[in-house]
């Protein structure tokens, strides 16, 4: 056995463990990509991968702006909440039967400023009132299905704008426009992560948040700015779904909450922080869409299918973690 | 841990204590006995509606039918939401019949079927009039009870062979499609399903491709049916869908995959976006059920008993439990159906009853 | 590797200062404070509120989310989370409803074995194969309601005969639910327990600082077994109390309870990241969400703004609550 | 104490790069600064000498704005200053290594270096790698270190990072235009023999450009490479020592009001005892960095293992806690043969382990000093299954008082302790069952004053006496060789030799190195 020069044993293993991680999830993603294209053959036709990829676009969008919370070590589950808002506002701001607006992309933008303004509410909540971000978010989501309920008032917007609606329809290079838009929030994320002040400081943040104080460093307007950039991509997730359903939904992210972050921590973001990335989630979010798709190609019973789901996320994040676990490990 | 263990200690041993030497009882104290009918001024009537949330069309229609027929009558109605949780219903039911329940008329969404027994009982203990609609399991009957006056449902065998036969007609009397279900845990999923495959019998030609669940969710009707389109191609040619949201879902869907139009697509409910899609073509049909009538003829029948103008033990054992009538919707009656139309007429107690398509089978 | 810690800011005798004893008393109480001042607002907003029958009604309805709150109160102390109680306790209603006719009055504690058993397997994964608790609870969740769709039928299980679970039901003296008392006596019961017995400092240890916990010699994996057990067990039980007052056992009818059991424990002033807090904050927790839940419709707060409140209301509830003396740093 | 009316020029030399004068701090129930005087010229290596608790590093922690001090002025050439952040302090020329270090481990050392303090790295918040490389590598030619700018910092070795963080210091520079004053907190605390010297050789380079505040508990140390040395007691200046010709028994004299015994290097006060067999006995024990360590360890005997970080020597003694997992080789307790799965069995077993990492592995910080002492022994404080409080605080009053730890009472959270207290609480863990056979401390005198580690040094010699056979992992090779029977020198994740330590036969430090590297 060779001595690496000056580094500490447990230091070693977590070399190691680095390159496992980051090959873990796509090496789950490819294997499990396989024996579904064994089982069934529609699975592995262009159509459906098409398909696969088409579908992961709003849940992408979303894990983009989850991703950055993750890598703080918060927890962001503002989700539902604010993709509902979000989707009434677009809904009521773009030619729709229930009034005459009709503002096109002003309309779009506006709802992801109140996206936005939703996160920023977020990591207001999170460094004023100091309340964790589990709670302030939970808080936030029913506020923003509250004001979705009131603008919804019992009538169901349903959007005319040719525009938005041909997101959803509009093909280029064989993928709708909403995976385009998609693939350009996780370039735009892997950019933000990469090349910017804020993302490399909502990274130092999960890393060692005491460190950048110490530093001089002043951490609570990036929290609440990683909130914000959160809930901008939330926003545009709302208006995304809106565009596929052609109507403004209340219910618009239901469920996004959790898969989004079920997408992040399969590819390999850690929820304690400081671990992972876009393109780790980006992975992530292939993987459970491929499940998704896989599970009914192969005509695995509904009532199972959301079992058998749970069984291989858990499965897959325990093949990711064994390589490197060590007996004295703190998980929580 | 900030309070100590000696108080915790005694804390138990008195609670163990009061159960022990006090006894226990079958209800709280001060329950009130069972109002008896008629005994109400019309303006002390305290009108509830219950439906899941106010999110969705068809059940922000109940509500506004509730209003209004509460303001003909100079009251209003308490709106109660619980958003689709279980739970959340019987916590606001227990307590709504912990308040003043002598002249409390209810008309109640109940989340599953599961939830229905609960809220009767409760009710029937409180002395409150209740009226249910859709979910009830088969065994409990409010001829069993004093104030559970009746219960009202669509017939979802029915409506699902309804647009069953309607889809087979549309495609040509054969070919494949597929079937979108509702939530799996209701009976609502469950009878509307198994007039499908009532239709499916005696439409030989038509071959069910495979039969996922979309929750009674639009979004997820979007997703389910690109997959399923994908996996089977183009041997789809008809969707079934167990409500209309998820027929506007699986339209959408259609219309991503450049399908639209070529695809027959069946509903239930008659949303009115479901309406507009059977007038322009886009659907084939849905059958009616109407939330604005749903929402006040429940309290009606409950105003009427509370204010004596009714009594219970008079309404016919059909009008106890009842299918209500309902049309199968196709592009030659659309138009009829574009806007609800309730008459304010039919919440006169002697017409409340005017639309019982027949007994709960 | 661990992370090199530059400073502790607990570590500094400076919070010395903002630790005179009556404010931290208070801190304390923030909780029953925080319940307080509910019930005071519900009054005003609708007199009716504060009358025997209706507080009753309130603690009846509390009692299943108590419980459920309760067992999860102890793995979030030991540091984790539990996303399946709810899934569980939905579980456990369909088996209950499916054994009652032929186990009888066996049935309940059957099925509280059965839960805890659950939980512990759970419990057994997470410490096993290192999966961090939320990644296995999540997952746990999915494949206990499948399980439950499929041992139903994915239908509701109709009990005929529930005698068996009726004394749940009764009125203690005549005005306290026995469900209330049972889930007051099952609190007691483990914080008791917890409280009279190394456990105590054994959970708090491993909330606080696993590894130091772990190279004290303390038993890290078998309390944190023990915790998911026992959240088993509360699962169990509340399901327990869900049958006796639905009288039928559904596939998803605890599905709901799960985001207000973890509010609960959050507003009870117990920390999300383990080691401080206590079983009756949550116990406190879990009455505040309940009034939130049942009182503002109740009171005649509109929908769509009765969402908005509990958003706003479940945030300052925690900012109240929680003792930031105690935690280092918000996540 | 009051501020001086009026400040006079000390010298007619230079202005001072920074003086302190009349410092107070209050805490609750504590006066951590009385009255402080310190002066620090430009271009000096200044030591600054006290036990913990003498108030160093709440003097520290008001010279970069972290704390506000109640009363005293702060003047930086010459110029009064309030300083209320690390920023402000930086501001004004003033930068702190930290303790324990403050890098981010997930970042790379370049921006660790640059963090807070960009400049044109960074151009409206977006980065520019190039620029920020290049600015890295100055820093770092600055300080003469190899380091790739690119590299994660969590991949360096921990001397590595410790010249990451001199070269983040040293950026301070930039905001100033003066010469910086540079404070290195206990920099050399974790470091080995071979890294000190370098850190020394860094030390003197700094002079050239800059003042630097020198802190260690490591006497020999301080008058190695300080100019002048400060030493403080009880929250005051008590005195200035050219290091020039001064001893340190001279220095620990200042520094603990009397003539202490300086040396730890007590004779061992009873032999080995001569048992048929020994208490500890390993052979051929092998584990992922280690291979075929035998070693054995007799009742009263402390055996000491040295090597150079890498060697394995922590992994052994991890091992034999069942925290490292073993691939083969088989331990014996009193010949008795056990297997350790897990950290219960080692307890079980009779075998205690103070770790080296005391605030994120040895201890609970914000649980109690009684909760601290019970965790592991529960027989002691227990009567069946229930905790009996009052037997649990007798037993926690009795420790406290026999190892005289200083706390405000046994329910004080043990974070509010200093750290020799700390450790003693540690160490009593162990000994409160009163069933402790074989002692594991790794590193236990770490970051200790003098006068809390000859605390421990004698706890562990009457420990000894006791028949507690020790397996020590020292601070330093001078500690081995003063309190070892035996030393085991590893290399490599192998037993390279083994070394009689007898009293009057020491072997020389020399000796050792010659065997670890």
């Amino acid at each position: 056995m060779t001595v690496e020069s000056g580094a500490a044993v447990p230091r070693r293993n977590s070399r190691r463990g680095t390159a496992f991680r980051d090959a873990g999830p796509p090496v789950a993603l490819v294997v499990i990509f396989s024996v579904f294209a064994v089982l069934s053959p529609q699975f592995r036709s262009i159509d459906n991968v098409q398909n696969i990829v088409d579908a992961a676009a709003v849940l992408a969008v979303v894990t983009c702006g989850i991703t950055f919370v993750l890598m703080m070590g918060s927890i962001d589950l503002s989700a539902a909440g604010v993709m509902g808002a979000s989707a009434l506002t677009v809904s009521l701001l773009v030619a729709n039967n229930r009034n005459d607006n009709d503002f096109g992309l002003v309309g779009i933008a506006a709802a992801v400023v109140l996206g936005c303004a939703f996160g920023c509410l977020s990591g207001l909540a999170l460094v004023l009132l100091k309340v964790p971000s589990f709670m302030a978010t939970l808080g936030v989501s029913a506020i923003g299905l509250g004001v979705a309920t009131l603008m919804f008032a019992g009538v169901q917007p349903n959007i005319s704008d040719a525009m938005l609606k041909s997101w959803a329809i509009e093909r280029f290079l064989g993928l709708s426009y909403l995976t385009w838009i998609a693939a350009a929030c996780i370039l735009l994320g892997w950019l933000v992560q990469r090349y910017t002040r804020l993302g490399r400081y909502a990274f130092a943040i999960g890393g060692a948040e005491e460190v950048l104080t110490l530093s001089g460093v002043k951490v609570k307007p990036y929290k609440v700015a990683v909130f914000t950039l959160a809930g901008a991509f939330y926003g545009l997730g709302g208006v995304m779904v809106t565009s596929q359903l052609g109507a403004g939904l209340v219910q618009a992210g239901n469920g996004y909450d959790f898969s989004a972050i079920t997408a992040a921590v399969v590819g390999g973001t850690l929820l304690t922080g400081g671990r992972g990335g876009i393109l780790h989630s980006a992975v992530g979010v292939v993987l459970v869409m491929v499940l998704t798709n896989g599970l009914v190609q192969v005509g695995v019973s509904p009532y199972w299918q959301g079992g058998v789901e749970g069984l291989i996320v858990v499965a897959a994040v325990a093949a990711a973690v064994i390589p490197q676990r060590r007996r004295n490990q703190v998980v929580k | 841990m900030r309070i100590a263990f000696r108080p915790t200690a005694a804390l138990i041993s008195l609670s163990l204590a009061a159960a022990a030497l006090a006894g226990c009882s079958e209800q709280a104290a001060g329950d009130g006995d069972p109002a008896a009918a008629g005994a109400c001024k019309p303006a002390d009537v305290k009108l509830v509606g219950q439906v899941r949330n106010e999110s969705n069309p068809y059940e922000a229609s109940w509500l506004a039918g509730g209003d209004a027929f509460a303001k003909s009558v100079g009251l209003t109605q308490q709106r109660l939401t619980y958003g689709g949780d279980s739970t959340k219903q019987q916590e606001q039911i227990s307590q709504i019949l912990a308040g003043d329940t002598k002249c409390l008329v209810m008309n109640v969404l109940p989340n599953g079927d599961s939830d229905t027994a609960p809220i009767v009982k409760g009710a029937d203990k409180a002395g409150a009039f209740l009226v249910t609609q859709w979910n009830k399991p088969a065994d409990l009957n409010p001829a069993d009870y004093k104030t559970w006056i009746s219960h009202i449902t669509y017939n979802g065998v029915e409506s699902g062979k309804q647009i069953g036969d309607a889809l087979a007609k549309s495609i040509g009397g054969s070919g494949g499609i597929i079937a979108l279900q509702g939530v799996l845990d209701t009976a609502a999923a469950k009878d509307r399903f198994a007039g499908l495959q009532a239709s499916l019998k005696e439409n030989s030609g038509v071959q069910l491709l495979d039969q996922q669940t979309a929750n009674f969710s639009r979004a997820e009707a979007l997703t389910v049916t690109k997959t399923l389109l994908t996996k089977h191609g183009d041997k789809v040619k008809g969707i079934w869908a167990a409500n209309d949201d998820m027929a506007l879902g699986a339209l959408e869907a259609l219309q991503q995959a450049g399908r639209a139009g070529k695809v027959a697509v069946v509903g239930i409910d008659a949303v009115p976006d479901a309406v507009t899609a059977v007038q322009s073509g886009a659907m084939t049909a849905t059958v009616s059920s109407d939330g604005t009538w749903q929402g006040g003829i429940g309290l009606a029948i409950g105003f009427c008993v509370a204010t004596g103008k009714l009594e219970v033990k008079d309404i016919a054992a059909d009008n106890r439990a009842f299918f209500a009538e309902q049309f199968l919707i196709t592009k030659d009656n659309a138009a009829d159906f574009a806007q609800p139309k309730t008459n304010p007429s039919d919440f006169d107690c002697a017409n409340v009853f005017k639309r019982v398509a027949g007994p709960l089978k | 590797m661990s992370t090199p810690v530059a400073m502790q800011p607990v570590a500094e005798p400076a919070t010395g200062r903002n630790g005179p004893r009556p404010a931290k008393r208070l801190t304390g109480f923030m909780p029953l404070i925080a319940l307080v001042a509910l019930v005071a607002a519900l009054t005003v907003a609708d007199p009716d509120f504060l009358t025997p029958r209706s507080l009753t009604a309130v603690a009846r309805t509390a009692a299943p989310l108590i419980v459920l709150a309760a067992g999860a109160t102890l793995i979030v102390l030991c540091g984790g989370i539990d996303l399946s109680i709810a899934a569980l306790a939905s579980l456990s209603t369909v088996l209950l409803a499916l054994w009652l006719p032929n186990l009888g009055g066996m049935a309940t504690p059957v099925v509280i074995a059965v839960a805890a058993a659950i939980g512990a397997v759970q419990g057994l994964a997470h410490v096993l194969l290192r999966i961090p608790s939320f990644i296995v609870t999540l997952g746990g969740m999915s494949i206990l309601s499948a399980v439950a769709l499929v041992v139903s039928g994915a239908g509701t299980v109709r009990v005929v005969d529930d005698s068996p679970v009726k004394w749940l039901e009764l009125y203690v003296g005549g005005y306290v639910p026995m469900s209330a008392a049972m889930a007051l006596l099952v609190v007691a019961l483990i914080a008791a327990v917890v409280k009279a017995t190394p456990l105590h400092s054994w959970i708090s240890a491993t909330g606080y600082s696993e590894s130091a916990a772990r190279l004290a010699g303390t038993p890290v994996d078998l309390v944190k077994i023990g915790a998911f057990c026992v959240s088993g067990a509360c699962a169990g039980f509340a399901a327990v109390m869900l049958v006796s007052r639905q009288f039928s056992g559904g596939p998803t009818m605890a599905d709901n309870l799960l985001l207000p059991a973890v509010a609960a424990i959050v507003v009870g002033g117990t920390a999300i990241t383990g080691g401080h807090g206590s079983l009756w904050r949550s116990l406190a927790g879990a009455l505040v969400v309940t009034l939130l839940r049942v009182g503002l419709p109740i009171v005649g707060v509109p929908s769509a703004y009765e969402q908005i409140l509990y958003g706003v209301i479940i945030v300052v509830a925690v900012a109240l609550t929680l003792d930031w003396s105690k935690v280092s740093i918000i996540k | 104490m009051s501020v001086p009316a009026e400040r006079e020029p000390t010298t007619s030399a230079p202005v001072p790069a920074l003086e302190v004068r009349g410092l107070v701090k209050h805490y609750p129930g504590v006066k951590a600064l009385d009255g402080v005087d310190l002066v620090v010229r430009q271009h000096e290596v200044l030591g600054l000498a006290g036990e913990n608790g003498a108030g160093k590093s709440t003097l520290l922690k008001a010279l970069v704005g972290l704390v506000t001090p109640d009363a005293g002025e702060i003047y930086v050439r010459g110029e009064a200053v309030k300083l209320r952040s690390v920023v402000d302090a930086a501001n004004h020329g003033i930068g702190m290594v930290f303790q324990e270090q403050s890098l981010v481990p997930n970042l790379t050392a370049a921006e660790n270096i640059l963090l807070g303090s960009e400049g044109a790295a960074v151009r409206r918040g977006v980065y520019r790698w190039d620029v920020m490389r290049r600015l890295a590598q100055e820093q770092l030619d600055k300080i003469g270190s190899k380091i790739d700018p690119l590299a994660r910092t969590d991949t360096l070795s921990f001397a590595d990072r410790q010249m990451v963080e001199i070269a983040k210091v040293l950026r301070i520079e930039q905001r100033s235009q003066h010469p910086p004053v540079i404070i290195l907190d206990e920099p050399t605390s974790v470091l080995e023999s071979k890294e000190i010297e370098t850190l020394f050789a860094q030390i003197r380079r700094l002079r050239e450009f800059a003042s630097v505040v020198f802190v260690s508990h490591r006497l020999d140390e301080v008058l190695d490479v300080c100019d002048r040395v400060t030493v403080l007691r009880s929250g005051q200046s008590v005195g200035e020592v050219a290091t020039a010709g001064a001893v340190p028994r001279e220095l620990h004299r200042m520094m603990i009001g009397s003539t202490g015994s300086d040396d730890h290097y007590h004779e061992n006060a009873a032999g080995p005892v001569e048992a048929e067999q020994p208490r500890l006995s390993i052979r051929g024990l092998s584990g992922s960095s280690f291979r075929d360590i035998d070693l054995d360890v007799a009742a009263g005997e402390i055996v000491a293992i040295v090597g150079v970080h890498g060697s394995g020597r922590e992994d052994v003694c991890r091992a034999l806690f069942g925290i490292e997992p073993t691939t083969a080789g088989e331990i014996r307790m009193d010949g008795k043969k056990i297997s350790l799965p897990n950290t219960r069995a080692a307890c079980a077993a009779g075998i205690g382990y103070v770790p080296a990492e005391r605030k994120t592995e040895g201890m609970v910080g914000p649980m109690s000093v009684a909760e601290n002492m019970t965790l592991t022994k529960q027989k002691a404080r227990c009567a069946g299954p229930f905790v009996a409080p009052k037997k649990q605080a007798g037993l926690v009053d009795r420790w406290i008082d026999r190892l005289s730890i200083r706390t405000p009472s046994r329910d004080t959270p043990i974070q509010r302790l200093s750290g020799g207290n700390q450790q003693k609480v540690v160490l009593a863990r162990w000994l409160i069952g009163g069933d402790i056979r074989l002692l594991l401390l790794d590193h236990p005198t770490r970051g200790l004053d003098i006068g809390a580690r000859s605390e421990v040094y004698r706890l562990m010699r009457e420990l000894a006496a006791n028949g507690v056979a020790t397996v020590l992992l020292a601070d330093s090779l001078e500690e081995a060789i003063g309190m070892a029977d035996r030393i085991l020198v590893m290399n490599d994740g192998r037993v390279v030799t083994e070394v009689a330590c007898p009293n009057g036969g020491k072997p020389s430090p020399l000796d050792l190195v010659k065997e670890m590297v």
